[in-house]
């Protein structure tokens, strides 16, 4: 194993990112993080997973160069198909898309996201871009994944606003609301994973990441948060995922230390 | 095949843009943005605008900086690669700024009603989030058929998209190639549509392959030549994106008055395309430059 | 790029035309028309099958007179250059035959309705008409924005989507080029693609030009290497539209009879590819092969 | 003036049907007659004029050959745009296209067109080919012009099944049913030139064909036909629109004698 020091947390989001990834899947991609986690999972254990993103991009193979974001041309070159954005959201309303990646700045205990107006709507403190395809994704795809920095401001009871519902109050709410299928199969936050009950579909502390410690998770959240029983530890990358990442990321620029999203 | 459409950017934006219009710009997302167009809307003191996009990736930043914008109506409005843009977050933190939240999946379906001539589209999108909240052009609705809980989305008609091409006839017939996001929806959708293209070619050209063609000619109310006219977002066949500059941007834009800087070199002191390449400067058009080709496999479309 | 999807006609109509399906062909209306896969489903003689193509052009009525339709849902069925066609006119008019009568634009909302995951699509079309009498697909609304009266469409989704393409890889990756028509709509829509191809090519070749790819190889079920696979109608790029073909039809299908004797000539005798070029002739291929090449401008999609 | 032999019934009705036109009107192109007679008005006075084809084709200028059909090769080369129907109709739901052309079987007092079901669905007696894009053009163009031939079996007070929608019942039938605009503004037939009242929107007797008589006419449509005043004639085709209905139709399949229309 290697010590701690020798990865970052986001390398080893990266790599608890890729291993949501089934060989095979329809991956609706995300920017930053959930990128590198498809790209990683595609070039490791899910060589046969597509890669479906919103601009209107549809790849079965890996970019021939490394790419910083969705609209690279590298990542256009030898495409399955290069359509339009109605293409690609067809596909995910009609359920072909399995998982899907979304980057959160506000949660709550049924995962849902906001990343338009912290503070709420008319008393808004900060304002985020917005939702993107994230609400689409977190509608319309068969499981999402959350990734995000875990800090008490954005752990919280309920979000101010939600921008990309999760599993609302609870229980039955999406069938209730009339979505048609999915929810929030994880969350992965610079602490720890974690996963909803299937019952109550409230968020469970499922791992913490090394070095990390329950008390600390609990201290940055802002409601009484469940932990499942045994609690494991995230595994850390591998020394074969680790070289992946930094073959997709060769400047560090996402998962290197200091990257935009270690600060 | 009547009359060239080709004019300079100023008077394309002059007629094309006025006070109080509503503007589709930046339609095949991250890629082929018209920075240089929405530069001339600054450089011309358009105000008031309602400014239509999926993401708009710093350009509707730049506007909101540049005084020129009224409403937002996006999916998603920052910088892809840094995050949150500050000209946007404070004219909306201010509440100087009007939204209308979309998803990119409610605005693709608001553009493609209005392209196709319907009041509204549905979809299964939206469905509990609070998007409802900040957009009027989204309510619940029933199914005619299964009664089913569906997101109906309002029709957007702009009065102008903007798109930015590879090549294109003097008379509006342009060929567009990459991700196309919702640059036809969009086109077909607005009133007029305004082209900015790294070049002007024969006719002969793009009737070679009808099928490339972004919209048809006669829809197309100008035609600008602007190569780098994208510049920093990549142009497929043209250059690479410019990962610096939006980081640059990022760092030059925190406050206003860093903004005003920024606007004085990038939009206030370049008034047309030769100058805009002579900022962007010739090291790095270079290093932009498409170094691996991948020729697409012919088609004949003879009889 | 895992296994490849080549197969045999036979096998990929058993396959994928089960007895009773629901079976989108023709959806690039004139041209494209998959008629020698059509001519298969006749041969494995598949059964009360529901026929989904906006205009047949004689294909339809084939496959009624070959006794494997329970139900057409088209806009129109005959002829183009001829008018009627008789095995369709008998059906209905024996009441052997049940009919969804669409107009084009309510049959490509449907499949886009189906492509899209959503259980409708709005329409202004088709208001005041009969259509509605014979077609349980439409519906009256009132747009939950404007409270105009519309129709809605309801989504079809085909079990199968049967396309002819000018080139695919053996993964389903294809070129199209032409007037598409539905072609997207309805692949999108249907729970299986059958694509036949004129050539069977590397799959660097498609992946030269991502844009002018059909549907995402992902989505295909079998690819069917099949030259002059749409003969008699044209294939742009590959041959052109034998109209004598289908004067001749109408002249040879008046009665069953006549139908039984085409038949046995054009379908029951011509068990492969091979057989269908023998059976056109090298002197109507010569007749019908492109002379006149317009080949498409390069697009360059590197980086 | 050339004498009457010298031209067909279809090529008159070719010239009638082009001269409905306007210069840089954009039309939707039917199949056989209606088609020539688009070729014969972008030859001749409306040269700018765009031509939409349902399959997907939008085309600025004349194909360079001629073409039996829509889908003819020749009618896709150097096409301003090839793409998908779902343009076309997005065109034409919009109120972008001015004028369009139906072919018609039976047709009422009031312009509606059956293509569907002689004798009605029920008591079927004939089957025809059905809609096609004939409803489409009927209920969205800005006008529409029949073409058809004049038999007093097809020329009916009340047709048995309304493919494509006319006046209905006349006067604001059209709006009450929540079609945008439009309705027939001609019809042409094999005996003369109908044009429809401003009011009633009933269908009037404009011009009748060299040889033709009002009686005729009258003997051969099956309402108490109201004719204009003054009668006309049609104008026959110029020696010029004779050469040019000849060029896009050298084999005289659709507009020769014993042509397809003519039998």
């Amino acid at each position: 194993m290697l010590p701690q020091s020798e990865y970052t947390l986001s390398q080893l989001m990266v790599a608890a990112a890729s291993r949501e990834i089934n060989d095979k899947e329809v991956v609706f991609v995300g920017m930053r993080l959930p990128m590198l986690g498809f790209l990683l999972a595609k070039s490791t254990h899910a060589t046969e997973s597509i890669g479906i993103y919103e601009l209107g991009v549809v790849r079965d193979r890996l970019s021939p160069e490394p790419v910083l974001t969705m609209g690279d041309l590298p990542n256009l070159t030898h495409a399955q198909w290069l359509a339009n954005t109605a293409d690609m959201m067809g596909l995910l309303q009609q359920g072909l898309v399995d998982v899907s990646f979304i980057g959160g700045a506000q949660v709550d205990r049924f995962g849902n996201l906001n990343t338009s107006y912290i503070g709420g709507y008319e008393s808004v403190k900060i304002r985020l871009p917005g939702s993107g395809g994230a609400c689409d994704l977190s509608c319309l795809a068969k499981r999402h994944i959350i990734i995000m920095s875990h800090e008490k401001r954005r752990f919280v009871e309920r979000v101010d606003y939600i921008t990309s519902p999760g599993y609302g109050e609870g229980f039955e709410w999406r069938t209730r609301t009339g979505l048609p299928r999915g929810g929030p199969s994880a969350v992965i936050t610079t602490l720890g994973v974690f996963r909803f009950d299937p019952q109550s579909k409230e968020m469970i502390l499922q791992s913490i990441h090394p070095g990390v410690t329950e008390e600390q998770v609990m201290a940055n959240t802002g409601w009484n948060l469940k932990t499942a029983s045994p609690l494991f530890q995230t595994p850390i990358p591998t020394e074969k995922e680790l070289a992946m990442i930094k073959k997709f990321d060769p400047s560090g620029y996402w998962t290197g230390p200091g990257s935009a999203t270690e600060s | 095949m009547s009359v060239s459409k080709l004019t300079t950017l100023s008077e394309g934006i002059d007629r094309l843009v006025s006070d109080g219009s509503s503007v589709a710009i930046g339609m095949a997302q991250e890629t082929l943005i018209p920075f240089f167009a929405g530069h001339e809307i600054i450089r011309r003191k358009k105000r008031n605008l309602t400014l239509i996009g999926p993401i708009s990736d710093i350009l509707f930043d730049q506007l909101i900086g540049g005084n020129c914008v009224e409403q937002i109506c996006a999916g998603w409005v920052g910088n892809v690669i840094t995050g949150s843009c500050y000209n946007f977050r404070r004219a909306v933190e201010n509440k100087s700024l009007k939204m209308e939240d979309h998803s990119n999946l409610t605005l693709t379906m608001a553009l493609f009603a209005g392209a196709m001539g319907v009041p509204f589209m549905p979809t299964r999108t939206a469905l509990g989030s609070d998007l409802y909240q900040t957009n009027s052009g989204l309510k619940i609705m029933s199914c005619p058929f299964t009664g089913e809980t569906l997101t109906a989305v309002s029709a957007i008609r702009p009065d102008t998209a903007i798109i930015h091409v590879q090549r294109s006839d003097p008379y509006g017939n342009a060929h567009i190639w990459g991700n196309l996001a919702i640059v036809k929806e969009a086109c077909m959708a607005s009133r007029n549509i305004l082209i900015t293209a790294e070049e002007i070619v024969d006719s002969e050209i793009i009737s070679s392959d009808p099928n490339r063609v972004a919209v048809p000619g006669f829809k197309v109310s100008a035609v600008v030549h602007a190569p780098w006219g994208a510049y920093p977002s990549p142009v497929p066949g043209y250059y690479n994106r410019d990962h610096q500059a939006f980081i640059d941007y990022r760092n030059k834009s925190k406050t206003d008055t860093d903004f005003k800087k920024w606007q004085a070199i990038w939009v206030d002191s370049v008034p047309d395309s030769d100058a805009y390449m002579a900022r962007i400067g010739i090291e790095r058009m270079t290093a932009l430059s498409i170094t691996h080709h991948v020729v697409s496999a012919s088609a004949d479309f003879g009889y």
